[in-house]
């Protein structure tokens, strides 16, 4: 690939991710609000919302948070651009895991019961699915022969009828970054509940809002790497198709079931999540596969 | 989601509840002060914004007890209209509650169910007593507006599109939805001996296995209609919500049957002069169980005295042993459990 | 208008405060968000915490307790911010006029942008001071 | 969970329920709902049996004056005084009060 | 030159030690083990020019290394004795006492049954290669700072706790011998010299945990010395397995060179050198003595999990993994290493002291450097050799940070650092940096664990066990490591100015070293691997691990691109800290639900109106992951896995 090809690609990705993140979240209100019988907003109000916020004037709990929100959003883009730059995915998901910690960090430095308790979960989370995320990896490089993402554009055939199990994996992280139902423990949507939505408690004004922007870019990253499986091959339509069709049903799992507890949720994505891709890989280092 | 303040200290440990301690007084306004300053006619439609939901119990309950110290006589056709409303405003009650229970699960889609069939019933409510969800239409000595024949039809269309809805929607989920029977079932225990023992009143009693209804006394027109209470025995959760279901179902045919039921004749008679030297108890049966008015006369237009126990008050010892040693993430499904209404236990 | 004008009027955020009120205004604030009214359709959402809050919907009379929890509340909360009284007793105490640990309506605590009579308000009407309060918002600056 | 999916599912491929207040399906309001008070002052004697019932203490007559204060602010429209009025000069309308920024007394004369 | 530099690596710590045993006067012993530190730090960076090279002493040395391995065995003997006799039988010192007979009496019969070649030699005596040189880069560097770093240290230890007669003398004497010893144990090719300086290295760790004198430092430095000591009945039975071997030879080198493929009785003497590296690095289930070990002043903490003591062990093990590539038992090292590294992790997660918490940490990345040594492959190894590196900076730092914590709040434990942020700025950021230096990407600790990843998913069928723990083991690392800094973090916004933070020269300077080391690294890791790593690497007979172009580290299976990320660090964290200032208007206290009293005060109005203190907490899931329920099951596995250990060194599968 060309040098101008890939700084093209980095400013697309930084450029456009947030407008699908946005996007896609003002749909993702707007269809749960018709499940619900509602009109609901219209579907740009992500956008409005953002713009509002960075109009607020700041308000801050101290300056940890701040500069760890900044830290989030800075990570978050970073990783955007590895991938953008087809790097090593294990990498990738390191920065990754380093946004995390930030965002985590940033709670747990106001000293208020509310976002401590939301740091915790949000970090309970993190124990949740940063094992499976990481390990989702292994049974990639396995059939690709390498962890960079370029590895994958030329192995030239579709991952996802070898990877099925990894990627049923993958969309639990899915829905426990997206905090969804059953897996919205740390903050909920709707901010009246016992931590009044937690982590992101003690943000205001424009800090919030950068928090918010982050949020767009990781659940755009999190469906481009459940578009991988598809990626090449005739039906590299499917690589975008898949990943919509899978956050489409989260909305569904988001509308028919509970908020359950963190203990539950370790236990489940351990067990169901770890199991999962431990059969992938030992599946594919038997050659079964 | 709990729209009135009530400020549980909770002591955790990581995430499992050591100590609570209820703070109340944020909505403490002393309306038992001003019953006293206020005309005693006047005093009904203070006594119904002790709270919004339950305001009709609230009025009912004040009328009768000063009906009974004045030894009025009541028109029975009003008696039926008063329970119509009073089951109307339990509907109501309850399923502003299990929205509200099925918002603190994160359930939003349920809440919005819940809300959305309840809108019925304020519009009947509307319909029959000018006002969605203050009714102000109880008065000493019978009630200010009729339901005549053409409105009654109106009603029970509108209840059987309701009971669709319900059926529908709500109650399967409530009924078989594993994710929120792995959130209420066992949790917030509440054995028989302890109900009886704290002095649970309502569904929590109910809940936990014992069959007592203020609705049994037969005030109002109960004892034409006819009443059985509704009981579970598991004492969990769990067991309120279904007893509160199925409250909703049993207040629906209690409706239909007053309707059916009712007299012709006057809908009040005038009651002149004040209430006499004396003191006269009364109790009904709220959405969140019983609520005892204590009235005390002296010849003038004043009461002596005006004293309420509301459902709540008698419900939050039973919620203060139920917290201890459950996750933070089951405190608003246990206290909730017990529907606070803080409006109520503060006046 | 400003692009920032139209998010701010497109993007107002509820806290919702029950000082000492009988919670048919508060259960009628929550109705507004249900499906028959949706004010979700005006990118409201009630947000349950002063730090993101645009607007403060305060119902009930106050208390000599809770007066200083409003006055925390809304200093919490970032500018631009409206407040809402919701309800009869929230503006002047209403029936609670002559109770004896009431103030007497929110505007002696804190300025009030709009009032809504009603005991208890419609939706609808919690709806139309919304847009009234926005109507202020095109004014502000800074 | 399954058991909340043809609810959803319904919802979604149908007309939303949402009344789009203030544009368009607006509900009319019930024939007997409590809202704006109308005073008739021509009826109106300042006989002051409205004030003397009202709960609320919204309505001040002062005979001295010849007015009648009504302040809609502090009304909780139970209709006590419509039905109090020996002239029946009360009346009810069938819509709500309106919000406003500042609060505003009625001051009627006859 | 050669002999020189060996006598100044190995012997001038020693020498000096024994003055300091001498000195009264505070400051001249400051100047002594500055000195020390000093030509350590100059003799370790010439090794480092001088390459790798084989050294034999002339015979008189074996003599006094085989005269002083008796005294020392005496010296356990007797004061596990005396003990005894002191304060009652206890399990401590009657394993003592039967350990050191266990090793001494076999070791003894061995020897003098071949009364007629004592002493056993072995050509050459030293060894000195590449990755020698790193272990003393790191003794004499890391270990040298600690070392001065005590210099203030146990002066306000002494103080803190009313010492009348100063202790300093021996401590230092221990600390400095600890050095030499450390220095010798690297060098020696000879397995009586390892087992010699092994013992030593053993004296020292149970001198300076009993320093303070206190019945529990008593027990602890007891449970250290019987726990070790299983490793030194591990070295006597494999020198005696080994000269007993066809090889018959007791050269390290003769034995890694020849291989268990090629002669599987070596897989015995393998297995129990692996054995006895896992007693040095505390893996479980022998990880008590290591915690026990907290009781100890902090610098000690500090010089065991860093430079010494516990890097001997993981030393040990790269050293001889090319002795046992291709064998099952490489594939139950990797096992092994990966489930202690799962383990201690989540045992970590329950620990509200600090240092235990360091020390599980520890434990856990020793475990995941001995998965390196058993995956075998050249990137693992390289990873298992940087992490020594890296691990024994950033953990060196941490602990020196939670010394100098503990030197302004006198306490170990994490609750009480709530808030350190606002109150010690300087002191809780670099404590920070350090603990995001072992967790987070682009810093050298989180490279080679993504290293050892890529190395772990390409060896089979196992790979799917190792890698599964690994993975699971990083996400537990995550949660107590975030958990801490949030602690430290956890404060209200303060109104008006501060206190500025006390500036110690002593422990700033050697902190901001360390942190620097740990960024500077970092960075630099391209060079470290060329300049260090891939000689080590070579001379052990590995292939080429890493290829090097942009200063990117790249595998044959992937790539990692440091400096970046570092860059995008700088940006994101370092440039917002320093420029972003918070107007006081800006500031607002927490939501409490609007229950809160004035700003910076940590409060809330509560029952009756009373002011009520505003408390938060850490998360520990004491009941689910506390020692005590998770030890009833890590203690039997680990006594399975040595079982195991045995079982496929005595019986090998083809």
């Amino acid at each position: 690939m060309s040098t101008g090809w890939l700084v093209g690609s980095v400013v697309i990705a930084v450029i456009v991710a947030p407008l699908i993140g946005g996007l896609l979240r003002g749909i993702d209100r707007k269809l749960t609000a018709h499940m619900q019988g509602r009109i609901g907003p219209p579907i740009i109000q992500n956008f409005y919302d953002l713009i509002k916020l960075f109009g607020k004037k700041p308000m801050v709990a101290g300056k940890p948070q701040l500069v760890f929100a900044w830290g989030y959003l800075f990570l978050i883009i970073t990783a955007v651009v590895f991938f953008a730059l087809r790097q090593d995915l294990l990498v990738v998901l390191f920065i990754l895991g380093f946004a995390g910690v930030c965002l985590v960090l940033g709670a747990l430095s106001v000293k208020s019961p509310y976002s401590q308790l939301g740091g915790h979960r949000e970090l309970l989370q993190m124990l949740a699915y940063e094992p499976i995320l990481l390990l989702a990896v292994i049974p990639i490089a396995l059939k690709t022969g390498g962890f960079p993402i370029t590895n994958i554009f030329e192995y030239g055939q579709p991952l996802l009828p070898n990877l099925w199990l990894t990627f049923i994996a993958l969309v639990i992280v899915l829905d426990i970054v997206m905090k969804k139902s059953p897996f919205d423990i740390s903050s909920s949507e709707h901010a009246h509940q016992e931590i009044v939505r937690g982590v992101l408690t003690e943000y205001s004004g424009p800090y919030l809002a950068i928090i918010e922007l982050a949020h767009w870019y990781e659940l755009v990253l999190l469906l481009a790497i459940l578009g991988l499986f598809w990626i090449v091959g005739s039906l590299w339509w499917l690589s975008i198709l898949t990943p919509l069709a899978i956050w489409f049903i989260l909305l569904i799992t988001d509308n028919i079931c509970t908020r359950l507890t963190w203990s539950w949720m370790v236990k489940f994505a351990w067990g169901v999540g770890i199991s999962l891709i431990a059969l992938n890989i030992l599946v594919v280092n038997l050659g079964w596969m | 989601m709990l729209p009135e303040p009530i400020h549980l200290k909770l002591e955790l440990e990581d995430e499992t509840v050591v100590g609570v301690t209820p703070i109340i007084g944020y909505i403490y306004r002393g309306i038992e002060k001003a019953g006293e300053l206020n005309p005693f006619r006047n005093n009904v439609f203070l006594v119904e914004r002790i709270c919004g939901i339950c305001s009709f119990t609230h009025a009912l309950c004040y009328c009768e007890a000063v009906e009974k110290l004045m030894q009025v006589e009541v028109p029975p056709r009003a008696r039926f209209i008063r329970l119509c409303w009073s089951e109307l405003s339990r509907i109501h009650s309850h399923l502003l509650w299990l929205g509200l229970f099925a918002d603190a699960m994160g359930f939003e889609s349920l809440f919005m169910q819940c809300w959305r069939a309840r809108e019925i019933i304020l519009d009947i409510s509307e319909m029959t007593a000018g006002h969605r969800i203050i009714q102000s239409t109880s008065i000493i000595g019978g009630i200010r507006r009729d339901i005549d024949k053409e409105m009654a039809k109106e009603v029970e269309h509108k209840l059987s599109d309701f009971k669709e809805l319900m059926d529908n929607t709500v109650s399967p989920t409530v009924y078989n939805d594993p994710t929120i029977k792995r959130r209420t079932v066992g949790k917030g225990m509440l054995s028989k001996e302890q109900a009886n023992l704290l002095g649970a009143v309502g569904p929590i009693l109910r809940g936990s296995g014992v069959p007592l209804d203020i609705r049994q006394t037969g005030y109002a027109a109960y004892k034409e209609t006819g009443f059985e209470p509704i009981v579970e025995s598991d004492g969990d959760c769990y067991a309120r919500t279904i007893v509160r279901l199925r409250e909703i179902y049993q207040s629906r045919e209690l409706i239909l049957k007053a309707l059916s039921l009712m007299p012709e004749g006057d809908i009040s008679v005038t009651v002149r002069g004040n209430p006499p030297e004396g003191e006269m108890i009364h109790r009904a049966e709220q959405p969140r169980g019983e609520v005892v008015y204590y009235i005390k006369g002296n010849g003038t237009r004043n009461l002596d005295r005006l004293r309420v126990r509301t459902p709540t008050f008698a419900n939050i010892p039973p919620l203060l042993t139920m917290l201890p040693g459950c996750e933070l993430a089951d405190v608003p499904v246990i206290t909730l459990s017990i529907d606070p209404c803080i409006a109520c236990t503060e006046r | 208008m400003s692009i920032l004008t139209k998010s701010r009027i497109k993007s107002p955020w509820l806290l919702h405060y029950d000082c000492g009120g009988c919670n048919g205004c508060d259960i009628e604030v929550l109705a507004a968000l249900t499906p028959i009214y949706d004010i979700e359709r005006f990118g409201i959402v009630n947000i349950g915490n002063p730090k993101h809050a645009d607007v403060l919907l305060v119902t009930g009379p106050v208390n000599h307790r809770n007066k200083r929890v409003l006055r925390n509340l809304y200093e919490q909360m970032p500018e631009p911010k409206l407040v809402i009284a919701v309800g009869t007793c929230a503006c002047t105490g209403g029936i609670f006029y002559n109770c004896p640990n009431t103030l007497g309506g929110i505007d002696k605590i804190i300025p009030v942008d709009v009032y809504i009579p009603g005991c208890a308000v419609r939706p609808e009407a919690i709806i139309d001071a919304v847009v009234i309060a926005l109507g202020k918002l095109k004014e502000y600056k800074g | 969970m399954p058991w909340m999916l043809p609810t959803i599912w319904k919802n979604l491929f149908s007309r939303p329920v949402t009344r789009r207040y203030p544009f368009k399906d607006i509900r009319e309001p019930f024939s007997g709902y409590r809202g704006k008070l109308h005073f008739d002052m021509e009826k109106c004697n300042l006989c002051s049996a409205c004030a003397q019932l009202c709960p609320s203490n919204a309505i001040v007559v002062d005979k001295e004056a010849k007015t009648l204060k009504y302040n809609p602010f502090a009304c909780i429209y139970c209709a006590t005084c419509v039905e109090a009025c020996p002239r029946k000069a009360i009346t009810m309308d069938t819509h709500y009060s309106p919000p406003a920024t500042v609060k505003s007394e009625e001051t009627c004369r006859p | 030159m050669v002999a020189i530099l060996l006598a100044l690596a190995i012997g001038f710590p020693i020498l000096t030690g024994v003055i300091c045993l001498g000195i009264k006067n505070h400051k001249a012993r400051a100047g002594v083990v500055s000195l020390t530190t000093l030509v350590l730090i100059v003799t370790s960076i010439l090794f480092l020019r001088q390459g790798s090279f084989p050294y034999s002493p002339p015979p008189t040395w074996d003599w006094v290394i085989l005269v002083l391995d008796y005294v020392i065995l005496a010296y356990f003997l007797f004061v596990a004795i005396r003990d005894f006799i002191q304060r009652g039988m206890s399990r401590h010192n009657v394993l003592a006492i039967i350990l050191t007979l266990a090793s001494g009496i076999p070791l003894a019969v061995f020897e003098f049954s071949k009364a007629g070649y004592l002493p056993l030699e072995a050509e050459p005596t030293l060894y000195i290669d590449h990755l020698s040189i790193v272990m003393c880069l790191i003794i004499s560097i890391i270990g040298s700072l600690i070392c001065v770093y005590a210099i203030r240290y146990m002066k306000d230890h002494e103080e803190h706790l009313h010492v009348e007669k100063t202790n300093q003398p021996r401590f230092f004497f221990f600390m400095l011998i600890f050095l030499g010893a450390m220095n010798g144990l690297v060098f020696s090719n000879n397995l009586l010299w390892l087992a010699f300086f092994w013992e030593m290295t053993t004296l020292c760790c149970y001198a300076l945990i009993r320093h303070d004198e206190t019945p529990i430092a008593i027990t602890n430095a007891f449970r250290a010395l019987w726990m070790c000591l299983i490793g030194g009945v591990g070295f006597t039975l494999a020198i005696i397995f080994a000269w007993n071997s066809p090889l018959h030879t007791l050269s390290l080198m003769t034995i890694i060179e020849s291989g268990a493929v090629a002669c599987p009785v070596l897989l015995l003497p393998l297995a129990l050198l692996c054995l006895a590296g896992f007693t040095k690095s505390a893996q479980v289930p022998i990880q008590g003595w290591l915690l026990g070990a907290m009781v100890a002043p902090t610098p000690v903490s500090a010089l065991l999990h860093s430079s010494t003591m516990v890097n001997a062990g993981v030393y040990l093990l790269l050293r001889i993994a090319p002795g046992f590539q291709g064998t099952n038992l490489s594939t139950f090292v990797a096992v092994y290493g990966g489930t202690v590294f799962l383990v201690t992790s989540i045992l970590a997660i329950s620990q509200s002291e600090g240092k235990r918490v360091l020390a599980y940490s520890t434990i856990g990345n020793l475990g995941l450097i001995i998965l390196c040594a058993g995956i075998n492959t050249p990137l693992a190894i390289a990873c298992g050799i940087m992490l020594i590196i890296f691990h024994a900076i950033s953990k060196g730092l941490l602990f020196l940070c939670a010394g100098a914590i503990e030197s302004h709040i006198w306490s170990r434990n994490i609750e009480d650092m709530e808030g350190l942020a606002a109150r010690l700025p300087i002191l809780a950021g670099i404590t920070i940096a350090g603990m995001l230096s072992m967790l987070v990407a682009p810093f050298g600790v989180l490279i080679t664990k993504w290293g050892a990843m890529e190395a772990a998913s390409g060896i089979g069928v196992w790979s799917t066990l190792v890698v599964i723990l690994l993975m699971a083991g990083s996400g537990a690392t995550t949660v107590f490591w975030t958990k801490w800094a949030g602690r430290l973090l956890c404060h209200s916004p303060l109104p008006g100015p501060r206190k500025p933070e006390p500036i110690i020269p002593l422990y700033h300077g050697v902190l901001i070293l360390l942190i620097a080391c740990a960024v500077v690294f970092s960075i630099l890791i391209t060079p470290i691997y060329n300049g260090v790593v891939a000689p080590a690497l070579a001379e052990a007979g590995y292939g080429v691990a890493f290829t090097t172009g942009h200063w990117f580290l790249k595998s044959p299976i992937g790539i990692f691109a440091a400096w970046p990320i570092f860059v995008v660090v700088a940006l994101a964290l370092i440039i917002p800290s320093l420029r972003i200032r918070t107007k006081p208007e800006e500031s607002q206290a927490a939501y409490m639900c609007g229950e809160n009293v004035e700003m910076g005060a940590d409060e809330f109005v509560a029952v009756a109106d009373e002011r009520t203190p505003l408390k938060t907490g850490g998360f520990y899931v004491e009941t689910a992951l506390g020692e005590k329920n998770l030890n009833r099951f890590v203690i039997p596995i680990g006594i399975v896995f040595l079982i195991v250990l045995f079982a496929i060194s005595v019986f090998p599968l083809p």
